[in-house]
């Protein structure tokens, strides 16, 4: 009984996967199975997209200085809830968009690798900022713990560029993820807003 | 008393360990504790720390020193403009660069800004925390406007590099000064609105009072420092303690309370809002014309060799840069000692033996910012 | 907490106590200690109401050098207390006087590799589990440089207010500090 | 007269039905058209990213809750009993039927009064290691 347990500390169970991914050797072997739905109709197909490009639920996955910039996000300002994606979901279960803001380094990608995972099937992931996108202000010669890019570890729908990107963009991003849902923009409530709004 | 992790492996006490992980609402960032449970109480706590590292000090020593600059925004960016003055105060006290008197009146009136808007975000993530959903839409409309009247400065929101070595990159015209005066009367006028909200609600109360407990000695043997200590009733604060800048020329308290708990520590960081209006209110009074640059700044900084170190008051405690200088512009070694290291490092002993919400309702007071312990 | 005694005590503890002008380097007194005299002098720092500021490496030619760093709360007294490890890179250890130099400890083994004698819990803290021999803060043979490239240069007989032009011959350092 | 008799049968099946197509039919749409992407860890116990430590089985319970659950389960009989007497209220005169109704369920909350004093809802903020 002894020894298969694990020390408590001990190495994630994912930490050689990720060091094969990053390494560019293994591309999401963990995947065990693909298939697509049992009933495939167009129509079902564009409602369903509908529904989810519109309620993008994100994961609360704030790393580092992304993390408020994400939080002005959904305060009452920028107001990330006319499309749908203010309702920061604190467990991967019942989120379906992850939204990795900050610094990722080798000892966070098994958890991240770990959460993506554990998402439910339509997952889809924004790289918001420099960090997540390439490594950032830390993809220098002396850097030897930080990922150089969230893209080696899981697939990535939109990338934000910025050091922190401003709430505006983080929008923006959302609403290209919309678009790569729906194959459609939709029209921006914006344009209703009050004059001097 | 910390949790031993040898006696756990071996499960004869049937403890459930749970890991309060890196992504946690309430860890405010990537750290990781384990909690040892025996029903609701966690009767040790391990905090991991390494899941926000970025190699700050490694890079500090491939750059020249002067373009260590962003770097010390990233490590706490809610307090980037305060760690961006300990860093340049910490270049200009190497080299011997006299900074002229309207600069320092710039960096004090923009590190207070800097300090209520850190201040404010705390107070709204831990009424989250606790569960509270208004309040932090209110702090954050505040904070919204600070972030407002810096970027027109600074030319970013957050992660500021707008201090430069002997003076800062640009100058503040009137319309700063009439927004930062109309931000102070605004938020003056919502401090009663914050008091009725929350610091007079029973359940808040409740959740803060004597939880979490400290002792000026305890902060000794920890190190602690800041809103923390001066819950425990020590004014120190190295505005007032080690005059830096010019600090010495305004007259404003030390907010400090006796019983050091979370309540304590509460309502110190509340009342320091206060102080900092007062700050710039005085410093708005008085703010001098004249260069915002030192006048002879090398373009190579050549730092003699020696061992130097700044240390600020951050909105969390001390902030300390300990430089060693081998006579060239890069630094030998620098070491950035940040307050949240020493404030996370009194968790396993204060925390042991409380319920959960009590620990999430602890380590929210210690107002955390992960990638600053990381480094 | 007067400042005589405290400095009468110094000097039997450390070998050299030296008052540093807190304008230029941001601290008042720099101590040198032995490396078996660290633990009473923390002791008697923790009596005096002294708080551990800091605790780091710096690595040099002759042997690694752990600085202390400790600041009063009542009197404004900066002090840097440095002590060199031993050949196999040990140092006792002070968490059981300040618990607070735990995680400083264990930092100081992740970055330099200084093992920190019967230290509780000697894990990795900020470097992950199996990077232990990584040490990234070590000094490559190239830019390590011996501990006098970086000491304070005595000022020059007239301090003038310009920089000081570079040293020809290199001052005989006045800390004649032999080490194993 | 069997046509009401059934009539009133018939809401009842109508009732029944529209519950279960109400319950199922999510059910029923996400296994036919949710996609079924599954990874290693996607069916694993959520930690926080991490690998739980051990199962959750033998853990030992504190005793506190099984108080909980047992003043759950005296409330819980308390309602099967006023289902009959909420069919024959309108049988009795109102003030009768309250007051009965009261008293019955006065008896019973006696135990949560007899908890109360024993000091099982007050929780200790602070527990000594053992």
């Amino acid at each position: 009984m002894d020894e298969q347990k694990k020390s408590l500390l001990n190495v994630h169970s994912y930490t050689k996967e990720c060091i094969e991914r990053y390494d560019g050797a293994s591309s999401q072997q963990t995947k065990t199975s693909d298939a697509p739905p049992l009933i495939r109709m167009k129509l079902s197909d564009a409602i369903f997209n509908l529904c989810r490009a519109n309620s993008l639920w994100p994961l609360t996955f704030g790393l580092s200085c992304c993390a408020i910039e994400m939080m002005c996000c959904g305060m009452a300002r920028f107001d990330m809830a006319r499309y749908g994606a203010e309702v920061f979901r604190p467990s991967p279960r019942q989120s379906d968009l992850m939204i990795v803001a900050g610094t990722v380094n080798r000892k966070m990608a098994p958890a991240l690798v770990t959460l993506y995972e554990q998402m439910p099937a339509p997952r889809y992931v924004i790289a918001m900022g420099n960090c997540a996108m390439a490594g950032g202000p830390f993809a220098v010669e002396a850097n030897y713990d930080v990922v150089l890019g969230v893209d080696q570890l899981i697939p990535v729908d939109v990338y934000i560029p910025g050091c922190p990107p401003r709430p505006e963009a983080l929008i923006e991003g959302i609403l290209q993820l919309q678009e790569k849902i729906t194959g459609k923009r939709f029209p921006l409530p914006q344009n209703k807003m009050p004059k001097g709004a | 008393m910390s949790m031993n992790v040898e006696v756990l492996e071996d499960d004869k006490h049937h403890r459930y360990v749970l890991n309060m992980g890196p992504q946690h609402p309430s860890t405010h960032g990537v750290l990781r504790v384990l909690l040892e449970l025996e029903g609701e109480y966690a009767m040790n706590l391990l905090p991991v720390l390494g899941y926000g590292h970025r190699c700050h000090e490694k890079i500090a020593e491939f750059k020249p020193a002067k373009s260590f600059m962003p770097n010390t925004a990233r490590m706490d960016y809610l307090g980037a403009l305060i760690y961006n003055h300990g860093f340049a105060q910490l270049l200009e006290r190497a080299c011997g660069i006299e900074v002229p008197e309207r600069v320092e009146y710039i960096r004090v009136i923009t590190s207070e800004l800097n300090r209520i808007q850190s201040h404010l975000l705390w107070y709204g993530a831990y009424l989250l925390d606790l569960g509270a959903f208004t309040p932090i839409m209110y702090a954050f409309d505040d904070r919204e406007h600070i972030l407002d009247i810096l970027e027109d400065v600074t030319g970013s929101r957050l992660t500021y590099c707008y201090f430069r070595v002997g003076g800062v990159s640009k100058d503040i015209d009137d319309k700063f000064v009439t927004s930062t005066r109309a931000f102070v009367k605004r938020l003056r006028g919502r401090f009663p609105m914050y008091e009725d909200l929350v610091n007079g609600n029973v359940i808040l109360q409740n959740r803060l009072i004597d939880i979490g407990e400290l002792t000026p000695q305890t902060c000794a043997r920890y190190g602690v420092t800041g809103p923390l200590l001066r819950g425990t009733g020590v004014a120190y604060d190295i505005r007032r303690a080690e005059p830096y800048s010019i600090y010495s020329k305004f007259d404003f308290e030390i907010p400090t309370e006796t019983k050091g708990d979370c309540m304590a520590s509460f309502l110190v960081r509340f009342r320091e809002l206060e102080q900092s209006l007062r700050i710039i209110e005085q410093a708005l009074d008085s703010l001098p014309e004249g260069p915002i640059m030192a006048a002879k700044v090398p373009k190579k900084l050549k730092i003699p060799a020696g061992d130097y170190n700044s240390s600020v008051e951050a909105p969390r405690g001390e902030l300390s840069y300990y430089l060693v200088s081998d006579g060239s512009d890069v630094p030998y070694r620098l070491k950035v000692r940040t307050p949240s290291y020493s404030n996370l490092s009194i968790v396993p002993e204060v925390c042991q033996g409380m319920l959960i919400s009590d620990v999430v309702s602890a380590m929210g007071s210690l107002d955390l910012v992960i990638p600053e312990i990381d480094r | 907490m007067d400042i005589n005694n405290v400095k009468k005590q110094w000097q039997t503890l450390a070998t050299t106590v030296e008052a540093v002008d807190y304008a230029v380097s941001g601290h008042d007194y720099s101590l040198s200690l032995e490396r078996d005299k660290v633990r009473d002098f923390a002791a008697f720092m923790l009596e005096e109401g002294f708080y551990l500021v800091d605790l780091m490496a710096v690595h040099v030619t002759p042997a690694i050098e752990v600085v202390y760093q400790f600041a009063h709360v009542e009197t404004r007294c900066r002090v840097l207390a440095r002590a060199f490890v031993d050949d196999n890179v040990e140092m006792p250890t002070i968490s059981d006087i300040y618990q607070g130099a735990n995680w400083h400890e264990r930092e100081t083994r992740d970055f330099h590799g200084v093992v920190f004698i019967d230290h509780p819990y000697l894990h990795p803290l900020i470097l992950p589990e199996e990077d232990v021999e990584l040490k990234p803060l070590l000094k490559a043979e190239a830019k390590l440089k011996d501990v006098e490239a970086i000491r304070r240069q005595p000022p020059e007989p007239a301090p003038e207010p310009k920089p000081k032009a570079k040293p020809e011959a290199k001052p005989e350092p006045p800390k004649s500090q032999e080490q194993s | 007269m069997t046509e009401q008799y059934l009539v009133d049968y018939m809401y009842v099946l109508v009732l029944l039905v529209m519950g279960a197509i109400c319950g199922l039919a999510p059910l029923l749409i996400s296994t036919f058209f949710a996609p079924r992407e599954l990874y290693n860890k996607t069916l694993d116990t959520y930690e926080c990213g991490m690998d739980p430590f051990g199962t959750a089985w033998n853990i030992r319970f504190d005793i506190s809750y099984y108080l909980y659950a047992l003043i759950f389960l005296a409330f819980d009989v308390d309602i099967l009993y006023l289902f009959p007497v909420a069919t024959a209220f309108d049988k009795v005169s109102a003030v009768r039927g309250i007051s009965e109704l009261l008293i019955f369920v006065g008896i019973l909350s006696l135990a949560i009064v007899y908890a109360w004093v024993k000091g099982v809802f007050s929780w200790t903020n602070r527990r000594k290691a053992c």
